[in-house]
């Protein structure tokens, strides 16, 4: 017998959804929803258990990232409950239940913590810098230093257990009986979606959406590659330089095109911003135009007389890294994949 | 001309001033056709018809007698249907006394919008009344 | 013109000819006080005339409509006047408004027509006629349908070629292409307005392809395909004049929906749906009916059986409502909705789908009175100010409101209204 | 016997001559018995027609008149009026239908359609030639009317018949005016309280002159029939003249000994036996409840308006009509009904719409402070198996309501709905909104699964499979378990026996005709409005109220009632009192009479409508029905035949 719970409604609105309690339970949004099936219908039994605050449910169901925010839910809702955006939320309050460590929660719900957050990490930098005399050669070496530990610790410590929870409470508890075959047989599932996101071209009118966000996401793990394991900041090779030059790029103008939307409103999935959403695309914008900026430095000799310039694109680095990958929003892009890949399990 | 070499049979109604009459109209007004020797005599409520006006109408060379019942949206309430039902068994048994085929009546609930059930009804109380009295 | 300008003086006007107005109309007469009933289109009778039968009762709309109907036609206390439209009303003081009228020609000579309707024969135009809604024509000379009041016929001018056959035609000769607008300026002692409502407009959701797929049709074209004056003889869908077998009914379309500007419930949709089935079930034995509903609203005395009536009958109803419609190859459509029940997304195929629209309001009246005089609820119905004590008074004095002009209603609801607004304004008469 | 008859064969324009040769039609009938005039005509109906109609009849002195046209329902009244004004009697006037019965019913056959139409034509004049004319005959009728029923519906009512110019009187069985809207703190749709209502509508009462209101009061008996009923009314006292000085009546409440339920409360609290309900209840003087009271005389010590010497008065009125409001009840659920009566926390709408009013600061129940509330909707309504199957209509709206006054008015509350279905109809829907807005939680149930209320572990629970989840099992611990009731009809069998309104399915009085004529009864002259005719809220009583009015005010405007004379008449030499036509009528229009010393029936001719349902039942033929008599339909049937 599930118990009713009022008061999750309420936590709820701090992830940003507000409307939802006034569903009426009329199942439009599942069946404008290109992306809902037969086997999986939602969001209204997202939004059903959101107001009844049935959290083991939520917590077990994959719904929430099979969803990919077209937002016509929200735009045919007849009571204006927003699912979209509940959705969106309950994917938030989701990344806050995945993560052990209880950071996200607090990030997400307090926006003191995150800026006292972003500020440590820039205090920490500057205190690093000043140890180092703003030495930019000492710099660059602990910087490309920090960046490998940093991805290192953060998949080992924080994401790669938040994964495991996150199979724990869709896999593991509710009882679901998986053999080994089926994992490794399906394991493509999770690369396929992880470097595609192919599932957006589910929605109605997404071609564009999809092509931006996939071009954001390999330009972005390009980057990553170029600058930590090719080490673009040091690279003699021009072909290394190049595409460091255009992948930082597409990720600046991507994400200012983002950016644009979210101040627009235009369109359902950007008008409903919660910090989270502004700190992921303007941090992103500014890594690529940062590392850009520095790599410019470097190749006009100007670098040396800027140490300021790497200061900067190491706050941001670091911000990154340590705060917006585990904890925030970069998080949906691991979680989305596997929840296809669990998807995939579950179906059998 | 089709209609008058065919020999039709001669058919009083007793319709409701409220309920069958209309539906009689509507008939004429969406032009159904009906045998031309139905007549039709109208009365308050199908309950008030006496059975000595039914015989008389035998007697006079009607061929069969109808009655155009209210059913139950009679406007005098609804133990109309149940009286109708009552005087044309009483009227029946005299027929059968007299040696009238008690065939040659009958009864039908028509509402004010029946027409295409009074047509059909007047069609095939005729076809009866000319295989079986005449 | 204004030495053309006529005048006359009455007690009451009612304005809006349906049943609300014709109650109202006859409560007054029936009481000593002349009323003039203007109605802005061809017929009085308003929506009921037009409708098939009428829950809870099943009984003929018509049968219920016509005499009413004629009754106030015959009325010496009333004066009709059709094809007429107010254009201004002004409160000159108690108990006296000024109102103008625009008389528009019917180019048929009232008192001369018999309704014979050999103009109409021969008329050689053929535009969709707005009385069966569009589902077949008629001709640009004709009677509204048959059982209007006054049974008169009309030139429809705008789409008339003048070509001068009807007048060639007509027997007493009352064709007059000559008539011109008149204007009334009449003064009254009390108004009622029984503006009535509107239908839902279905082409404003255009995922459920009303106007796009030819076998989705609205209520009330379905009504009439029930109705004793009905245009087919049968019930058929318009695609291809199929007899259709799977018919859905999509509840909603237009009302509790905040995204179409109308998030109220309309009231009568839930119960002329299932009054539909019923007699869809009745004509076409074989066919299965749905309803695809919220909730159902079978409230009022007698509903909740009849609602109950249709299950037994075997009328379909499924708790969920349509998101989307699409049409296949064969002309059927494929419905996606979440059945409630089973908390799953389906999709089912019918040949006919039909669009309970709902009520929205008809604001005319306000703009008659000058400067937000006649005050309108958020909705544009008119306002009630004192809605629980006396529901008729409007925010002016004298002017009284009856039916769905102040919001959705069914008939028996709409009558006790115009009975309430007819009380108010017989009192407000007589008062000293 | 008629012997100067005019016939008019119509051509309707061709829509009948086209197919009946008018010209043989007028040949053939020209030389009938009493024929004095026979014409054909384009258009029956026209103006030029009808003058030539008007100028026949008096030049040739006609006594009755055929016309042959389209169907009687268009056109029998206007020559009737055509008939009228050239002096002739209307029911000399008969008419044939050969439009709608002949050319258009047989136009596929145009010699059976002439010959049919030459003998309905025939029979039209064999039928006017033995018609009589006949009066309609007029009765007084009493301006005044007797409202029964002073909550809203009876208010309303009474204030727009006096508003018409007349006299009312007002009969209310309570000593206080208001019927249970006077029990409601803030209505739905305007921010007024129930008081207010009732205040509002009470001193509108009270300042009319031609307003006799009586408290207390109940009909005992009811003869005559429309304009002419008299109604005997009982009269019970108060037991107290006026208010009391200033306090003292407060005192005196205080020191009466008696305690019991106070049904103003619906029995939550306690009242004494000298009470009044709310500070502004109508009228404003308290009453004492006698069959409880012990007569202690302490009340009587303390106030000197306490009187016991009141003696319970009847009194006779004499009005034209009677306008019956006479409300409903709250559903009351059985012992057990989901743990009505066994679990102290299961209270009904009315209850809870009570204990809102009577908490102040913070909902208190029994000692105990209430956060979660638990609606359990449709109890004694829509039930499947039972008696109530119909909708009460305003019970989702009303607890919605309250539901949501509830939440504004203290703190931390939540709200728990257990639905079948909500159904806020109209602009309802907004409050609907609003509740889902402010966090209520509504789950819903199949019609034949409903909620469960048990108390587990000294806990009172609900639980429900609901269907909105999946039909998942949730239940919710409610502090409070309010079950919505529905409306039943007020238990008045008194009244019911002695005015006979018939009543439907739903037991509540039934209307003669939804839509035709929706608040009049079959008993001419008594209308009905209010809940006492199916479940309405205050703005659809309001509604029906003033239709009532409308209606019972023009039976009686005049002054006099015209009354059809279409009815039935007893031969009196015939009839020998066998009494079977008296157990046939439906109006109850015939008694046995005498007629010198022989016991015959009588008709009451203002009660009889015409149905004629009495004819067949004689046994001597002793009955006709005016207009179609046996002269006449015999002769019908002859012409038709022949």
């Amino acid at each position: 017998m599930a118990i009713i719970d009022p008061k999750f409604g309420k936590k709820l609105k701090k992830y940003g959804a507000y409307e939802f309690d006034a569903c009426y339970n009329c199942g439009s949004c599942t069946a404008v929803c290109s992306l809902s099936t037969e086997e999986d219908s939602f969001p209204r039994e997202m939004v059903r258990f959101s107001v009844l605050g049935m959290k083991d449910d939520i917590k077990s169901s994959l719904k929430p990232w099979l969803c990919y925010y077209c937002g016509e839910c929200t735009t045919y809702c007849p009571q204006t409950a927003n699912p979209g955006e509940l959705m969106m939320s309950l994917r938030r309050w989701l990344i806050t239940i995945y993560d052990w460590t209880g950071l996200s929660g607090l990030l997400y719900k307090y926006w003191l913590v995150s800026l006292f957050a972003f500020l440590l990490a820039a205090a920490g930098v500057l205190v690093f810098g000043y140890y180092n005399d703003y030495n930019l050669e000492s710099l660059m070496h602990y910087g490309h230093l920090f960046e490998m530990m940093a991805i290192a610790g953060v998949f080992a410590f924080i994401l790669l257990p938040n994964i495991i929870r996150m199979w724990y409470f869709v896999i593991l508890k509710p009882g679901l009986k998986i053999s080994l075959i089926t994992y490794i047989k399906d394991f493509k599932e999770l690369l396929i979606h992880m470097f595609t996101q192919k599932r957006t071209l589910g929605c109605d009118d997404s071609v564009r959406r999809w092509f931006e966000h996939f071009i954001l996401v390999i330009s972005y793990l390009t980057l990553l590659f170029v600058t930590v394991f090719l080490n673009w900041f040091s690279t003699q090779y021009l072909f290394v330089n190049i595409l460091g030059y255009v992948v930082s790029a597409v990720i600046v103008i991507v994400t200012i095109d983002f950016i644009i939307d979210r101040i627009r409103k235009k369109k359902e999935i950007s008008k409903f911003s919660q910090p989270s959403d502004w700190l992921f695309v303007i941090w992103l914008s500014l890594m690529g135009f940062t590392a850009m900026a520095v790599r410019v430095l470097i190749d006009t000799g100007l670098l040396e007389k800027n140490v300021w310039l790497y200061l900067i694109h190491l706050i941001i680095l670091v911000q990154w890294a340590l705060i917006i990958v585990p904890f925030g929003k970069w998080t949906h892009f691991l979680y989305r994949s596997f929840a296809m890949y669990f998807a995939k399990l579950k179906a059998g | 001309m089709p209609g008058i070499s065919i020999k039709s049979a001669r058919i009083l109604v007793f319709s409701t001033e409220k309920i069958s009459d209309p539906a009689i109209d509507m008939a004429g007004l969406l032009k159904l056709h009906y045998p031309p020797t139905v007549y039709t005599i109208t009365v308050p409520c199908s309950s008030s018809i006496k059975p000595k006006w039914i015989l008389r109408a035998y007697e006079k060379g009607f061929d069969g007698v109808f009655i155009a019942a209210d059913g139950s949206d009679c406007p005098y309430g609804e133990t109309c249907t149940e009286k109708t039902g009552k005087l044309v068994q009483r009227t029946h048994e005299i027929m059968k006394e007299k040696n009238i085929e008690p065939a040659r009546l009958k009864m039908a609930a028509i509402c004010s919008v029946c027409s295409e059930s009074f047509v059909k009804q007047m069609k095939n109380f005729n076809e009866y009344l000319l295989k079986n009295i005449s | 013109m204004p030495g053309n300008i006529k005048e006359a003086s009455f007690d009451a006007l009612v304005i809006g000819g349906g049943i609300a107005g014709g109650e109202a109309a006859l409560n007054l007469a029936n009481n000593g006080f002349s009323v003039l009933l203007v109605e802005k289109d061809l017929s009085i009778g308003g929506k009921m005339i037009l409708l098939s039968k009428v829950f809870p009762t099943l009984d003929c709309s018509a049968c219920i409509t016509t005499p009413k109907v004629s009754e106030i036609s015959r009325h010496p206390g009333i004066k009709i006047f059709t094809r007429s439209e107010v254009t201004h009303i002004v409160k000159r003081g108690e108990k006296l408004f000024e109102v103008d009228i625009t008389k528009k020609p019917r180019y048929v000579a009232e008192e001369d027509c018999t309704g014979c309707q050999l103009c109409e024969t021969a008329c050689p135009v053929i535009v969709p006629d707005q009385y069966q809604y569009d589902l077949v024509g008629r001709k640009a000379a004709f009677i509204p349908f048959s059982i209007a009041s006054p049974r008169v016929a009309a030139i429809d001018i705008e789409n008339c070629t003048l070509c001068g056959a009807c007048e060639k035609a007509c027997p007493p000769q009352c064709i007059d292409f000559t008539q011109k607008e008149e204007e009334y300026i009449v003064r009254v002692k009390a108004i009622i307005i029984a503006t009535g409502f509107n239908l839902f407009d279905p082409l404003l959701i255009p995922r459920f392809g009303f106007g796009i797929f030819k076998n989705v049709i609205t209520s009330m074209q379905m009504e009439r395909q029930l109705a004793p004056t009905r245009p087919f003889n049968t019930i058929l869908r318009p695609g291809d004049g199929k007899v259709p077998c799977k018919i859905a009914y999509v509840l909603c379309t237009g009302s509790r929906d905040a995204t179409v500007g109308n998030p109220i419930c309309s009231q009568i949709c839930c119960m002329y749906s299932i009054k539909q089935a019923q007699l869809l079930m009745g004509a076409l034995p074989m066919a299965d009916v749905t309803i695809y509903y919220i909730n159902i609203r079978s409230f009022g005395k007698g509903f909740e059986e009849f609602y109950e009536q249709a299950k037994g009958m075997g009328v379909n109803f499924i708790k969920g409502k349509i998101g989307k419609i699409t049409e296949n190859e064969k002309g059927d459509l494929i419905l996606r909705y979440e059945d409630i029940n089973e908390n799953r997304l389906k999709e089912t195929e019918h040949d006919l789908v039909v669009l309970s629209v709902g009520s929205i309001a008809n604001h005319d009246a306000a703009a008659w009175f000058s400067d937000g005089e006649l005050k309108l609820d958020p909705f544009n119905f008119i306002y009630q100010p004192d809605s629980l004590a006396s529901p008729a008074k409007t925010s002016l004095g004298g002017v009284f409101v009856a039916g769905t002009a102040s919001g959705p209603m069914d008939i028996p609801d709409s009558i006790l209204s115009a009975g309430a607004a007819s009380a108010e304004a017989i009192s407000y008469l007589i008062r000293q | 016997m008629n012997t100067k008859i005019g016939v008019y064969i119509c051509h309707c324009g061709g829509n009948i001559s086209d197919y009946v040769d008018v010209e043989k039609v007028k040949q053939a009938v020209e030389h009938e018995e009493g024929v004095m005039v026979a014409k054909t005509t384009i258009f029956a109906c026209g103006d030029a027609n009808q003058q030539e109609m008007v100028d026949d009849i008096q030049k040739n002195k006609l006594d009755s008149v055929v016309v042959a046209s389209c169907s009687p329902k268009l056109h029998l009244a206007t020559f009737q009026a055509v008939a009228e004004r050239a002096g002739l009697n209307k029911y000399n006037y008969v008419h044939a239908n050969i439009r709608e019965q002949v050319s258009w019913a047989h136009s596929d056959n145009k010699p059976g359609a002439t010959d049919k139409a030459i003998k309905i034509v025939r029979s039209a004049i064999a039928r006017v030639r033995v018609a009589e004319p006949l009066e309609s005959f007029s009765i007084n009728a009493k301006k005044a009317v007797a409202v029964i029923g002073g909550g809203i519906a009876g208010m309303k009512a009474a204030i727009e018949l006096s508003s018409m110019g007349c006299p009312v009187t007002l009969i209310e069985r309570e000593h206080f005016v208001g019927g249970h809207t006077a029990q409601w703190d803030f209505l739905f749709t305007s921010n007024e309280t129930g008081k207010e209502l009732v205040t509002r509508l009470y001193n509108e009462v009270a300042a009319r002159e031609n307003i006799k209101l009586y408290t207390g009061a109940e009909i005992m008996s009811q003869t005559g029939s429309i304009g002419d009923f008299r109604l005997k009314i009982k009269i019970t006292p108060r037991y107290i003249k006026e208010k009391c000085h200033k306090g003292n009546l407060q005192k005196a409440i205080e020191a009466c000994p008696v305690d019991v339920p106070d049904e103003f409360n619906f029995g939550i609290t306690q009242r004494k036996a000298i009470f009044h309900n709310f500070p502004s209840e109508y009228p404003q003087i308290p009453v004492i409840d006698i069959k409880n009271c012990t007569r202690c005389g302490k009340c009587e010590a303390i106030c000197e308006s306490i009187d016991f010497s009141q003696k319970e008065e009847t009194l006779e009125i004499h009005v034209g009509s009677v306008l019956v409001a006479v409300g409903f009840d709250p559903y009351t659920p059985a012992e057990g009904e989901f743990g009505y009566g066994q679990l102290e926390n299961v209270i009904t709408l009315p209850q809870f719409k009570r204990i809102i009013d009577l908490n102040d600061r913070s909902l208190v129940y029994k000692g105990k402070k209430i956060r979660d509330i638990a609606y359990v909707y449709c109890v004694g309504s829509r039930q499947p198996e039972g008696d109530n199957k119909y909708c009460s209509r305003y019970c989702c709206t009303s607890v919605i309501h309250a539901a949501i006054q509830v939440k504004k008015k203290f703190s931390h509350i939540n709200n728990y709905h257990f639905t079948r279905g909500i159904r806020t109809y109209g602009k309802q829907e907004l409050l609907y909104n609003d509740s889902l807005k402010a966090g209520d939680i509504y789950l819903q149930s199949y019609e034949d699964d409903p909620p469960v209320v048990f108390s587990e572990n000294g806990k009172t629970k609900v639980k429900i499979n609901d269907i909105l989840t999946g039909k998942k099992e949730m239940s919710v611990e409610a502090d409070l378990v309010v079950l919505v009731t529905g409306m039943v009809p007020r238990e008045n069998k008194a009244l019911n026996t002695l005015l006979k309104i018939p009543r439907g399915r739903d037991n509540f009085y039934n209307e003669i005709h939804m839509k035709l004529r929706p608040v009049e009864t079959v008993i001419d002259g008594i209308t009905i409005c209010g809940a006492c005719q199916g479940p309405k809220n205050i703005t659809e009583s309001a509604n029906s109220a003033l239709s009532a009015a409308t209606k019972s005010y023009s039976y009686i405007s005049r002054g006099e009632l015209s009354l059809e004379p279409v009815i039935a008449k007893i031969d009196e030499e015939k009839c020998t009192w066998c009494g079977l036509c008296a157990e046939v009528c439906p109006y109850n229009a015939i008694q046995k009479g005498k007629s010198g010393t022989k016991e015959i029936a009588v008709i009451n001719d203002p009660v009889c409508k015409g149905c004629g349902m009495c004819l067949p039942v004689c046994p001597y033929d002793a009955i006709e029905l005016n207009s179609y008599t046996n002269r006449e339909i015999e002769n019908m049937i002859d012409a038709l035949a022949g």
